[in-house]
C-alpha cells in the first residue's frame, strides 16, 4: 500500500492536555498502522468552532479558517487537507464553500489574509478523517490490518451531527449513515445497524452553556446504547466523544440512571483491533474506562 | 439605542426583511421560506424556542424587528444542521440563525445574560488571545460568568468531571498559565481585524442613511 | 342485403365447452330451434381455420347471418370481427361454464342454459339487418369556432393547421378577448421565471395570414341548425346583415365573465379606486408598459401593493363563487413581479389562505416571484379600509394574530364566470314542467338566464348543456371533450376556469374532436362512446302518436319536432344509445342491429319450463358497457351465478322498452333483473340519462304486477358498478333465492 | 414474427397509458394510421391500479372498458405491448422508429382461458401491487404465467421470464390446448416509419424510501399513496380492507403527508398536483370503512384543489373525522411497542408542537415523469424538472399527459387530445406534399 500524505488540521481540542489529546493519539496510531502520513500544518489556528458567530462576524470567522488554509496551501501543496475534528472540518469546509460561492467574500477574505502576508487560492480538498478511511482507504484494506477483531464487543456507531450534517460522508443518508456500523463490522465487533440516536444531537457547545437541555438529549443517546445491549458508544467527534461520556454521573444524578458507558473514538477501536498496545489506543484516555477493549489490548 | 442599531431603524424603517438580506448572514434566503414548518419540527431543542426558524422568517417578513433580534431563541440553536438538510427550498437555516443572533448582538439588542450569547463571547474572546482556545481558562470563565460565588458553585460542581478530565490528562493545570498558542498571533490578529474592518465598513454603509 | 337471408351457426368446443356441454344436442337445437340453414363446431373457433371457416361458408354458401356459440362477445372481438354480416354470439364460456360448478347434478341445468343462449342468440341474428349509412352524410372540412379570444384563434389555426377550414365569429370588433387586455401573461416556458408578451398580437397576425381561417367580427350567431358534416348556421353583424354557412363541427369558445368585484364591498371595491380587481391591474400595467405604475386615485406611484387571493372565490357566501378559478395565483405573482422588476424596493405582500402553483411550471414562477422578494403571507383578509393609504385587515395565519398592512394599491384575485348560453334543460323545464306554478317559476329562472350563444334550433333548447356553476358540459374525467351536443366541442374558460397557456392547450384538445366529428359524420358513423356504429334510429311514422317521449327524453337533443310533432332522427347528431327505442310507448323505433325484436326475440325464444319442473327463469337486462363486463370479469373469478339466470346485453338501460319486461312477466319469467350505471349527480351513465330515465319508467312496472297480481320483487333494478364483480353476480343468486322463497310465477304456458 | 405496416403517415405513440390510449384512439378515430407501443404486457397503465378517481370516487374500469372496447374495434390502431422505442432517426414527417418487443411467450392463439396458470406452481410479487407484497404481513403473489388482471387489453396471458428453463415452463406449455406458449420466442427489433411521435411514457411514483426522515423503508405501517390505493381497492392484497400492514389490525386512524418529496430541493422541484386531490379522496376510502371510529389527519403545506375539485375539498373539510393540518411533518419514529408510526412536526398555524401517533402513514409520494433524458431515443427538449418542453427544436415529437407536466386524469386526457391534433397536423402536411 502507497503511502498516503495529507496537510492535516488537528484542532485545539486535540493538542496535548486538551479534551481530545486521547483521540490524536489513536489516530497516529492508526494512520501508522494505514500508512497514511500526516502533515501538520505549520502554525494552524482555532476554526472558531460553532458558537464562534457570537463574537465573530461572518467574515472574521470565515479568516480564520481561510488562514489555516492558505498555510496548508503554502507549506503543504498539492496535498488533501484533513482534520480529525468535526467542528474544524465543518467550519474549513463551509468555508471553503461560501468563498467559492462568493468571489467578492473570497477577495475580501484575500484582502485580511494580506495583513498576515498570506494569500488563499481555494483550491484544496478538505476531507473528514472518516472520509480518508472510507474513501480513500476502504474497508477491505482496514480488514486486513485486523489482527485483534472485536469479537462479541457489541458498539453503537453514534455518528452525531457535524461530522453528518450538512456535507457527511459521500453516499450516506444524513438520517441513518452506516459507516460506522460498517467499520465496527470491518473490525470484527458487532454492530447495531438499528441503534436509533445515531444522528441525535447531544447538544454541541450548548452543553457548556445550557447543560440541563444538553443533558437531557444526552440521556437519550445513551439509553438508546443500553437499550441495544451496547458494550460502548463509538463516534468520530470530540464534541460528542466529550459531551455523551464525561456528563454522566451527573445525568446519573439528575434522573437516577445508572450510566457507565464507554464512549471510544473509531481511531481508538481501530489501533486496538490493528493489535496496538492500550497506551497507543490512548485507552487510558478514558473517563469511563472501555474495559473489553482493555482486555483486548492486554 | 446604539448608533448602529438607529440608523439602521431609520434605513429600513419599512422592511425588516431588506435590512435582514443586506446584513446578516445568508439573509438573502429569508424570502425563499414557504412556511411548512419542517425546521421547527427537526430542531432537537425546539421545545425551547420562543420562535423557532419558520415563525422567525415570517416575523422577519412581517416587519417584527425588535421580536426577532431581542428574542434568545436563535441562541438556542446547537448547529445540528438538521433543519438545513430537510428543508425543500434549502434555505441555510442553520447559518441564517447565527446570523440573525451575531446582528443582534452587534446592534447591542441581543438578550442580556442569554448564557450562550455570553459563552460564545467568551470563546471568541478566548481564542482570539493566542489563537487556539483554552479550555482550561475557557471553562473557569464560563463558570465564572455569572458571578464569583455563582462561579465556585459551578465549579464545585463541575469538579468531579473536571478530576476525570485531568486523570485521563485530557485536561492539564499548567494551561493557566500560557498554554498552546500560534507562533504568530500578531499576524492573526491583524488578519482578523481587517476582516472585521471590512465587515464593519460593509455593514455601516448599510446602516449610513 | 337485398337477397334472402342464409343464417349459419358456429359452436366453438373449445376452452372446456366441448367437454362440459353436450354441443351435438346444441348443433341440433341451432338448427331445428334456431333455424340456422347449417351449424358447424370447431375445436378453436377463434383460431385462424376457425375463422377461415366462417369466412368461407360467408363467400360460398352466401351467409348472410352467423351464430358464434363460444366465448362472450367481449372475448375475441378482432377474430370474430365480420363486417359484413349479421353477428350475435352465444356466450357459452363466461357466461354458462364458467359461473356453473362442473358436477352432474348440475349437468342438466347447464346444458339447458347453453342451449337457452343459442335459442336467443339465433332468434336475436334473424331479427338483425346489418346496419348501413343512410348515405345523408358528406364530409365537411369546415369548422365553425364561437369566440375570437386566444381559445378561439387557437382553436381556428389548429384546425387550419391541420388542413381544414375554420370561421371565427367574434362579438366585439375586434380579435383577442380578454387576453389582449393583459399587460403580460404568465410564463409558458422554461425556467418560468419571467413573465411574458401575452402573445395575441402573433396569433392575430397568423390568423390574417391564414388562406383557411375567416373571421367575423360585430357578429353572432343567430340561428344553427342541421348536425355535424353539415351544421348551418346564420352569421349575423351588428348592422343586421345575415350570412348563413354550413360546417363540420362547432367549438365554442365563447370564453369567460369577469367576476363583478361590486359585490365586495367589505373589500372596499368601489369605495376606493385604488383597490382594483387583477383584470384592471392588467390596465393599469399596460398604461405604464414598463414604467412606475401609477394609481388610479392620484396617479401617484404604487411604493406598496397587496394582492387578496381567492376575492369572492371559494366561498359559499351570498353572491361568491364556491369554486377556485386556478390561474389567479399564478396571476398575482406575475402581476406583483411587474412591480417589482420596475422597482425592486416596492413592497409586494400576497395575502392567500392556499397557494395553488401546481405542475413544475406553477412552482418555478413562485419560487421566482419570492426570489424577486414578492413577500406571501397565509392570511384571511377580513376588510379593506379606503383612503389615500389603504389598511388591509386580515388575520395572520402562522404568526396567529389579527394585524393589518397599509399600502397604496389593493389588487383583488377575482375569478372567471362561465361567458355560457342559457341551460337548455331550464328552457325545457318550460313546457315540460308538470304544473302552471312551475311552469312559471321555469320561465322566471330563464329571465336572468344569459342571451344565447349558439341559437341551436335544437327542440331540446339553444345551447350546451351546462355542467356545474354555468361551466359547460363536459364528461369531466375520462373524455373531458364529451357534451350532450354530439360535434359541438366547447374549449377554453367557458369548460373551466384556466390561464391562457390551458386555454392554447384546450383549444387544441377541441380542434382534434371537432375535426373527428366531422370526419366520422363524413363517414355515417357514431361517435362517442359508440364509435364507428353505422346502426341508427328509424321509425314507423304511421304508428308514431307524436308523444314527443323520444324527442323530450334523447339525453343528446338529437331528435327534433316537424311542424306535425313527428321525430325528425339526425343520425350524426344521434349517439346510438337507444334512449328513444326505450322512451317509444308504441314500439315503433329501432335499430337495424338492436330492436325491440332482437331482444324481444331473444325473450321468447329462451325455453320457459312448465311451472311445476320448478325451473324457475331469471331475465337480466344488463347493461353492456358496465354490468355485463363486471358478469364476465365474475365469470373468470370463478364466481357462480344461478341457473336460472339468463342475461341479455343491452347497450343502455336507457334502450330497454318496458313491453320487453311486460312480456316477459306475461310468458312467465319469475323475476327480472335490470342492471344500469350509478344514475345521480356523480352519473357514470355513458349515455347520462340512459339509467336514470329507466329506473323512472321502471317505476311504473308496479301497476302491472299488480294488475298481474305478481309480488312487486319479482321485477327490480340495480345500479351495477364494472367493479361488482361479487355484487353483481350475488343480485342475481339473491334473485333467484327470493323467486323460490314467494313460488314461481303462474303465468307459465 | 412481428411486422408492422407503416409510412410517413403513420402516428407513433409511445406508452400505453390513459394518455397514449386517448392520443391513439384519437388519431385512429380520425382516420389516420397509428401505432402504439406499450412497455408493459397490457394498456391502461396506472389507471388500472387506481381503485377511484377523484373527484367522482367512480372506478376507472368504466372509462377503461370504453377505451379498450375502441381500440379492439378500431382498424387503424396497431398495438405492440411489452415493446419499447430503443431509436429513432429523421425529423417531423419521416422517422424512423426502432423498437424492441421482449418475448411474451404467448402468442395470440391465447384464450385467456386460465389452464396454464393452473398448471403452474412458481408465484412472484404481484408488481400491480407495487411494494405492498413483502410490506409487514401482507403477500400478494401472481402466478409464473399469468394475466395481469381481469380487464387486461390485450386478453392474453404472460409468462414471466424467469419461469424461461424451469419445468414449469414445460407445465404451461403442456397444459396448453392451443399451442399459445411459445418457450422459443426470442426478443426482437423491428424498425418502421411514422410521420410523427406522441410521447405518453407518463410517471411513476418517486420513490419513498429516499424521503429518509419518514422511514419508509424501516418501518411496516408506512406506505405511499399509490400502494394504498392498491390496499383499499377490493382487488389489492388485503380484498380492499384497510388494515396496518405491521399486524393485520384494522387502520383507523390514519394520516397522509403531501408534499412527500414534491416541492423539495431534495427530491422533486415541482409540486404534482394529483397528491391533495388524491390524498382527499383516500381520507373519504377510511370514512367510508370506519365511519365514526375513523380519524383522518392530512398533514400540508397548501392545499390545491383546483377549480371544481375545490367542492371536494369542502366536502372532505366537512366530515369532522378528518382534520386538517397545515404542517410539513419532520420525522417519522416507529413506537417499538405498537409498531404504530409516530409523527413529530409543528403545526405552523400558531406554532403548535406535535408527536402524533397513527395506526398507519400514507406517503402522498409525487409523480416523477418517466422521461430519461439521457437514455431518450431522439434529442429532446426537457426542463429542470424532467419535464418534456412544447419546443420547436422536438420537431414531430410531441408530449402528451405527464410527460409534460404532473397532471391528473382529466386533464391528461385532454392534452393528450390536443398532442393527437399536432401529431395529426404534421402526417397530413406529408399527406399534402405525398399528394
Amino acid at each position: 500500500m502507497a503511502k498516503r500524505e495529507y496537510s492535516f488540521y488537528p484542532g485545539c481540542s486535540s493538542q496535548k492536555g486538551a479534551s481530545s489529546s486521547n483521540y490524536l493519539v489513536s489516530v497516529q496510531t492508526m494512520c501508522d498502522e494505514l500508512d497514511i502520513q500526516l502533515n501538520e500544518i505549520p502554525d494552524w489556528n482555532c476554526c472558531a468552532a460553532s458558537v464562534g458567530y457570537a463574537g465573530g462576524g461572518e467574515l472574521p470567522r470565515l479568516a480564520l479558517s481561510a488562514r489555516n488554509m492558505a498555510l496548508s496551501e503554502q507549506h503543504n501543496p498539492g496535498q488533501q487537507m484533513v482534520a480529525t475534528c468535526a467542528a474544524c472540518w465543518l467550519a474549513t469546509r463551509e468555508t471553503q464553500e461560501r468563498l467559492h460561492e462568493d468571489q467578492g467574500l473570497l477577495a475580501e477574505a484575500n484582502q485580511a489574509l494580506a495583513e498576515g502576508g498570506l494569500k488563499l487560492k481555494n483550491e484544496t480538498p478538505i476531507k473528514h478523517m472518516c472520509e480518508v478511511l472510507v474513501e480513500d482507504v476502504g474497508y477491505d484494506a482496514i480488514q486486513s490490518k485486523v489482527k485483534k477483531p472485536l469479537e462479541g464487543i457489541k458498539i453503537a456507531g453514534y455518528v452525531g451531527c457535524q461530522t453528518n450534517r450538512p456535507f457527511g460522508i459521500s453516499g450516506e443518508s444524513y438520517e441513518n449513515p452506516k459507516y460506522l456500523d460498517k467499520l465496527v463490522e470491518t473490525l470484527g465487533g458487532d454492530s447495531l445497524p438499528g441503534y436509533e440516536k445515531k444522528v441525535q444531537c447531544c447538544g454541541g457547545a450548548l452543553a457548556f452553556s445550557e447543560p440541563e437541555k444538553s443533558q437531557e438529549m444526552i440521556k437519550g443517546i445513551i439509553e438508546a446504547a443500553y437499550d441495544h445491549g451496547a458494550d460502548m458508544i463509538v463516534t468520530p467527534c470530540p464534541v460528542c466523544q466529550m459531551n455523551v461520556e464525561v456528563y454522566q454521573d451527573q445525568i446519573n444524578a439528575t434522573y437516577g440512571t445508572k450510566f457507565k458507558m464507554p464512549v471510544v473514538y473509531y481511531s481508538t477501536l481501530m489501533s486496538v483491533a490493528f493489535g496496538r498496545s492500550a497506551k497507543e489506543a490512548a485507552l487510558e484516555g478514558q473517563v469511563i474506562p472501555a474495559k473489553k477493549l482493555e482486555a483486548l489490548a492486554k | 439605542m446604539s448608533e448602529i442599531n438607529q440608523s439602521m431603524v431609520e434605513r429600513y424603517r419599512n422592511s425588516f426583511l431588506k435590512e435582514v438580506e443586506a446584513n446578516v448572514e445568508e439573509g438573502e434566503w429569508v424570502k425563499m421560506c414557504m412556511q411548512c414548518g419542517v425546521c421547527s419540527g427537526s430542531c432537537p431543542l425546539g421545545t425551547f424556542w420562543d420562535h423557532p426558524p419558520q415563525e422567525i422568517f415570517m416575523m422577519i417578513r412581517a416587519g417584527k424587528r425588535d421580536a426577532v433580534l431581542e428574542s434568545d431563541s436563535m441562541w438556542m440553536c446547537t448547529s445540528c444542521y438538521n433543519c438545513i438538510v430537510r428543508c425543500p427550498r434549502g434555505l441555510p437555516i442553520t447559518h441564517i440563525m447565527h446570523g440573525l443572533a451575531h446582528y443582534a448582538k452587534r446592534l447591542g439588542i441581543a438578550p442580556k445574560n442569554q448564557p450562550t450569547a455570553k459563552f460564545g463571547q467568551l470563546f471568541w474572546d478566548n481564542l482570539m488571545k493566542k489563537g487556539r482556545v483554552n479550555e482550561l481558562k475557557l471553562g473557569l470563565s464560563l463558570y465564572f460568568m455569572n458571578g464569583f460565588s455563582e462561579g465556585v458553585k459551578t465549579s464545585l460542581k463541575m469538579k468531579d468531571i473536571g478530576l476525570g478530565m485531568l486523570k485521563t490528562k485530557r485536561m492539564n493545570p499548567m494551561e493557566i498559565l500560557g498554554g498552546h498558542a500560534v507562533k504568530d498571533a500578531a499576524g492573526l490578529q491583524k488578519i482578523i481585524k481587517k476582516a472585521q474592518e471590512l465587515e464593519d465598513a460593509r455593514i455601516a454603509q448599510h446602516g449610513a442613511k | 342485403m337485398a337477397d334472402e337471408k342464409k343464417l349459419a351457426g358456429y359452436i366453438c368446443t373449445g376452452c372446456g365447452i366441448g367437454d362440459r356441454l353436450d354441443t351435438k344436442q346444441l348443433e341440433t337445437i341451432a338448427t331445428r330451434d334456431g333455424k340456422m340453414s347449417l351449424c358447424k363446431q370447431h375445436e378453436m373457433l377463434c383460431s385462424k381455420a376457425g375463422v377461415q371457416t366462417i369466412r368461407d361458408d360467408i363467400a360460398k354458401e352466401g351467409i348472410t347471418h352467423v351464430v358464434i356459440a363460444a366465448c362472450s362477445r367481449r372475448s375475441k372481438v378482432e377474430a370474430f370481427n365480420f363486417t359484413d354480416v349479421a353477428v350475435s354470439r352465444a356466450n357459452l364460456r363466461e357466461g354458462v361454464i364458467w359461473v356453473r360448478p362442473d358436477t352432474d347434478e348440475n349437468r342438466e341445468t347447464t346444458q339447458e342454459m347453453a342451449g337457452d343462449y343459442l335459442r336467443m342468440a339465433c332468434a336475436e341474428v334473424r331479427f338483425m339487418t346489418v346496419p348501413s349509412p343512410s348515405g345523408e352524410q358528406v364530409l365537411n372540412k369546415h369548422i365553425l369556432v364561437v369566440g375570437g379570444g386566444v381559445t378561439g384563434m387557437s382553436a381556428a389555426l389548429e384546425a387550419s393547421a391541420a388542413g381544414f377550414e375554420a370561421t371565427i365569429v367574434e362579438k366585439t370588433g375586434q380579435l383577442g378577448g380578454h387576453a389582449a387586455q393583459l399587460y403580460q401573461k404568465t410564463p409558458t416556458r422554461a425556467p418560468y421565471a419571467e413573465p411574458e408578451d401575452n402573445g395575441v398580437a402573433d396569433l392575430i397576425e397568423r390568423i390574417e395570414a391564414s388562406k383557411r381561417i375567416k373571421v367575423h367580427l360585430n357578429s353572432t350567431i343567430t340561428r344553427t341548425s342541421g348536425a355535424p358534416g353539415r351544421f348551418s348556421a346564420d352569421i349575423t353583424t351588428e348592422s343586421g346583415g345575415t350570412t348563413t354557412e354550413n360546417f363540420g363541427a362547432i367549438i365554442q369558445a365563447s370564453g369567460f365573465r369577469p367576476y363583478d368585484a361590486g359585490q365586495l364591498p367589505e373589500l372596499a371595491y368601489g369605495k376606493s379606486p385604488d383597490v382594483v380587481t387583477n383584470l384592471e391591474l392588467e390596465k393599469l400595467a399596460k398604461a405604464a408598459n414598463g414604467g412606475p405604475i401609477k394609481r388610479p386615485s392620484d396617479g401617484k406611484e404604487v411604493k406598496s401593493v397587496a394582492f387578496v387571493q381567492c376575492a369572492g372565490q371559494r366561498s359559499t357566501k351570498e353572491g361568491h363563487l364556491p369554486y377556485c378559478s386556478g390561474f389567479c395565483c399564478t396571476a398575482s405573482i406575475k402581476q406583483a413581479i411587474y412591480f417589482k422588476d420596475q422597482n425592486p424596493g416596492c413592497d409586494t405582500m400576497v395575502l392567500f389562505s392556499d397557494l395553488r402553483t401546481p405542475g413544475a411550471p406553477g412552482e418555478a414562477f413562485y419560487r421566482s416571484g419570492q426570489q424577486k422578494q414578492v413577500t406571501f403571507s397565509k392570511g384571511q383578509v377580513s376588510e379593506v379600509v379606503p383612503g389615500s393609504i389603504l389598511k388591509v385587515r386580515f388575520k395572520d395565519l402562522i404568526l396567529n394574530e389579527d394585524t393589518e398592512i397599509d399600502c397604496d394599491l389593493v389588487v383583488l384575485a377575482t375569478g372567471m364566470v362561465a361567458n355560457n348560453g342559457p341551460d337548455p334543460y331550464a328552457q325545457l323545464a318550460v313546457d315540460e314542467a308538470p304544473t302552471e306554478e312551475e311552469k312559471a317559476a321555469a320561465r322566471k329562472a330563464l329571465e336572468v338566464a344569459p342571451p344565447s350563444i349558439l341559437n341551436l334550433d335544437y327542440r331540446q333548447g339553444t345551447d350546451l348543456p351546462h355542467l356545474r356553476y354555468g361551466f359547460a358540459d363536459s364528461h369531466f374525467i375520462c373524455f373531458p371533450y364529451e357534451t350532450r351536443r354530439t360535434g359541438i366541442y366547447a374549449a377554453g374558460p367557458v369548460r373551466r376556469p384556466m390561464d391562457v397557456q390551458q386555454a392554447r392547450d384546450d383549444a387544441a384538445g377541441a380542434a382534434m374532436k371537432a375535426i373527428q366529428a366531422a370526419v366520422n359524420a363524413g363517414g355515417g358513423a357514431g361517435v362517442h362512446p359508440r364509435v364507428g356504429d353505422l346502426s341508427f334510429p328509424r321509425f314507423r311514422k304511421e304508428g308514431c302518436t307524436q308523444c314527443k317521449r323520444c324527442t323530450v327524453e334523447c339525453p343528446f337533443g338529437a331528435i327534433n319536432e316537424d311542424e306535425k310533432r313527428y321525430p325528425v332522427f339526425s343520425e350524426s347528431r344521434c349517439r346510438r344509445c337507444g334512449t328513444c327505442m326505450g322512451a317509444c310507448p308504441v314500439r315503433v323505433i329501432s335499430f337495424e342491429n338492436y330492436s325491440i325484436d332482437t331482444v324481444g326475440q331473444q325473450i321468447k325464444n329462451c325455453d320457459v319450463p312448465e311451472e311445476f319442473d320448478e325451473k324457475p327463469r331469471i331475465l337480466v337486462l344488463a347493461c353492456e358497457n358496465d354490468a355485463y363486463p363486471a358478469l364476465d370479469q365474475a365469470a373468470m373469478a370463478g364466481k357462480e351465478v344461478s341457473q336460472w339466470a339468463r342475461v341479455i346485453p343491452v347497450r343502455c338501460l336507457g334502450s330497454v322498452s318496458l313491453s320487453w319486461v311486460t312480456d316477459s312477466l306475461n310468458s312467465g319469467y319469475d323475476g327480472i333483473i335490470m342492471m344500469g350505471c350509478r344514475r345521480d349527480a356523480d352519473y357514470q351513465c355513458h349515455f347520462i340519462r340512459g339509467s336514470a330515465l329507466a329506473a323512472e319508467r321502471m317505476s311504473k312496472v308496479g301497476d302491472t304486477l299488480k294488475q298481474l297480481n305478481l309480488e312487486e320483487e319479482r321485477v327490480a333494478v340495480h345500479e351495477v358498478a364494472i367493479t361488482d364483480i361479487d355484487r353483481a353476480p350475488q343480485i342475481i343468486n339473491d334473485m333467484a333465492a327470493k323467486v323460490v322463497e314467494i313460488g314461481l310465477s303462474p303465468f307459465k304456458f | 414474427m412481428t411486422e408492422v405496416v407503416a409510412t410517413n403517415e403513420t402516428i407513433l405513440v409511445v406508452g400505453g397509458g390513459i394518455s397514449g390510449m386517448t392520443a391513439a384512439l384519437e388519431a385512429a378515430e380520425t382516420g389516420k394510421q397509428v401505432v402504439l407501443v406499450e412497455k408493459r404486457p397490457f394498456l391502461g397503465g396506472r389507471v388500472t391500479q387506481l381503485y377511484k378517481y377523484f373527484p367522482k370516487l367512480c372506478s376507472p374500469a368504466c372509462g377503461l372498458e370504453i377505451n379498450q372496447r375502441r381500440a379492439r374495434m378500431n382498424p387503424n390502431l396497431r398495438i405492440l405491448t411489452m415493446a419499447e422505442v430503443t431509436h429513432i432517426d429523421g425529423e417531423a414527417g419521416s422517422y424512423k422508429a426502432t423498437v424492441k418487443l421482449h418475448p411474451r411467450f404467448v402468442n395470440d392463439n391465447c384464450t385467456a382461458c386460465g389452464e396454464c396458470a393452473k398448471a403452474v406452481e412458481s408465484e412472484f410479487d404481484n408488481e400491480l401491487d407495487y411494494g405492498l407484497s413483502g410490506k409487514g404481513q401482507l403477500v400478494s403473489k401472481r402466478k409464473g404465467v399469468y394475466l395481469p388482471h381481469l380487464m387486461a387489453h390485450p386478453m392474453r396471458y404472460v409468462m414471466d421470464p424467469r419461469l424461461i428453463g424451469t419445468p414449469d415452463a414445460e407445465k404451461a406449455k403442456a397444459a396448453c390446448k392451443y399451442e399459445a406458449i411459445d418457450l422459443d420466442m426470442k426478443a426482437q427489433e423491428i424498425t418502421f416509419s411514422a410521420g410523427a411521435v406522441v410521447w405518453a411514457t407518463g410517471w411513476q411514483p418517486y420513490d419513498a424510501a429516499k424521503i429518509q426522515p419518514y422511514g419508509y423503508d424501516l418501518i411496516a405501517n408506512v406506505l405511499t399513496n399509490v400502494e394504498f390505493e392498491r390496499l383499499a381497492d377490493p382487488s389489492g392484497p388485503t380484498g380492499g380492507r384497510i388494515v396496518r400492514p405491521s399486524d393485520g389490525k384494522e387502520a383507523k386512524k390514519v394520516a397522509f403527508i403531501q408534499c412527500a418529496g414534491s416541492r423539495d430541493r431534495n427530491h422533486l422541484l415541482h409540486c404534482s398536483r394529483i397528491c391533495c386531490m388524491a390524498s382527499l379522496k383516500q381520507a373519504t376510502y377510511v370514512t367510508d370503512a370506519y365511519g365514526d371510529a375513523a380519524e383522518v389527519s392530512i398533514y400540508y403545506i397548501d392545499i390545491r384543489s383546483i377549480d371544481r375539485f375545490e367542492d371536494f375539498y369542502e366536502k372532505v373539510k366537512a366530515n369532522s373525522n378528518i382534520r386538517f393540518i397545515k404542517s410539513k411533518v419532520a420525522s417519522i419514529v416507529e413506537n417499538k411497542e405498537t409498531g404504530s408510526p409516530v409523527l413529530h412536526g409543528v403545526d405552523t398555524e400558531g406554532y403548535i408542537r406535535y408527536a402524533d401517533e397513527h395506526d398507519l402513514v400514507v406517503l402522498a409520494t409525487g409523480m416523477e415523469p418517466s422521461v430519461d433524458k439521457a437514455s431518450f431515443p431522439v434529442p429532446i427538449v426537457v426542463n429542470e424538472e424532467g419535464f418534456i418542453e412544447p419546443d420547436e427544436n422536438n420537431g414531430g415529437i410531441f408530449a402528451a399527459g405527464s410527460s409534460a407536466d404532473a397532471f391528473d386524469v382529466n386533464r391528461a386526457v385532454q392534452h393528450a387530445t390536443g398532442a393527437a391534433l399536432r401529431a395529426i397536423q404534421v402526417v397530413n402536411r406529408v399527406a399534402g406534399t405525398e399528394g
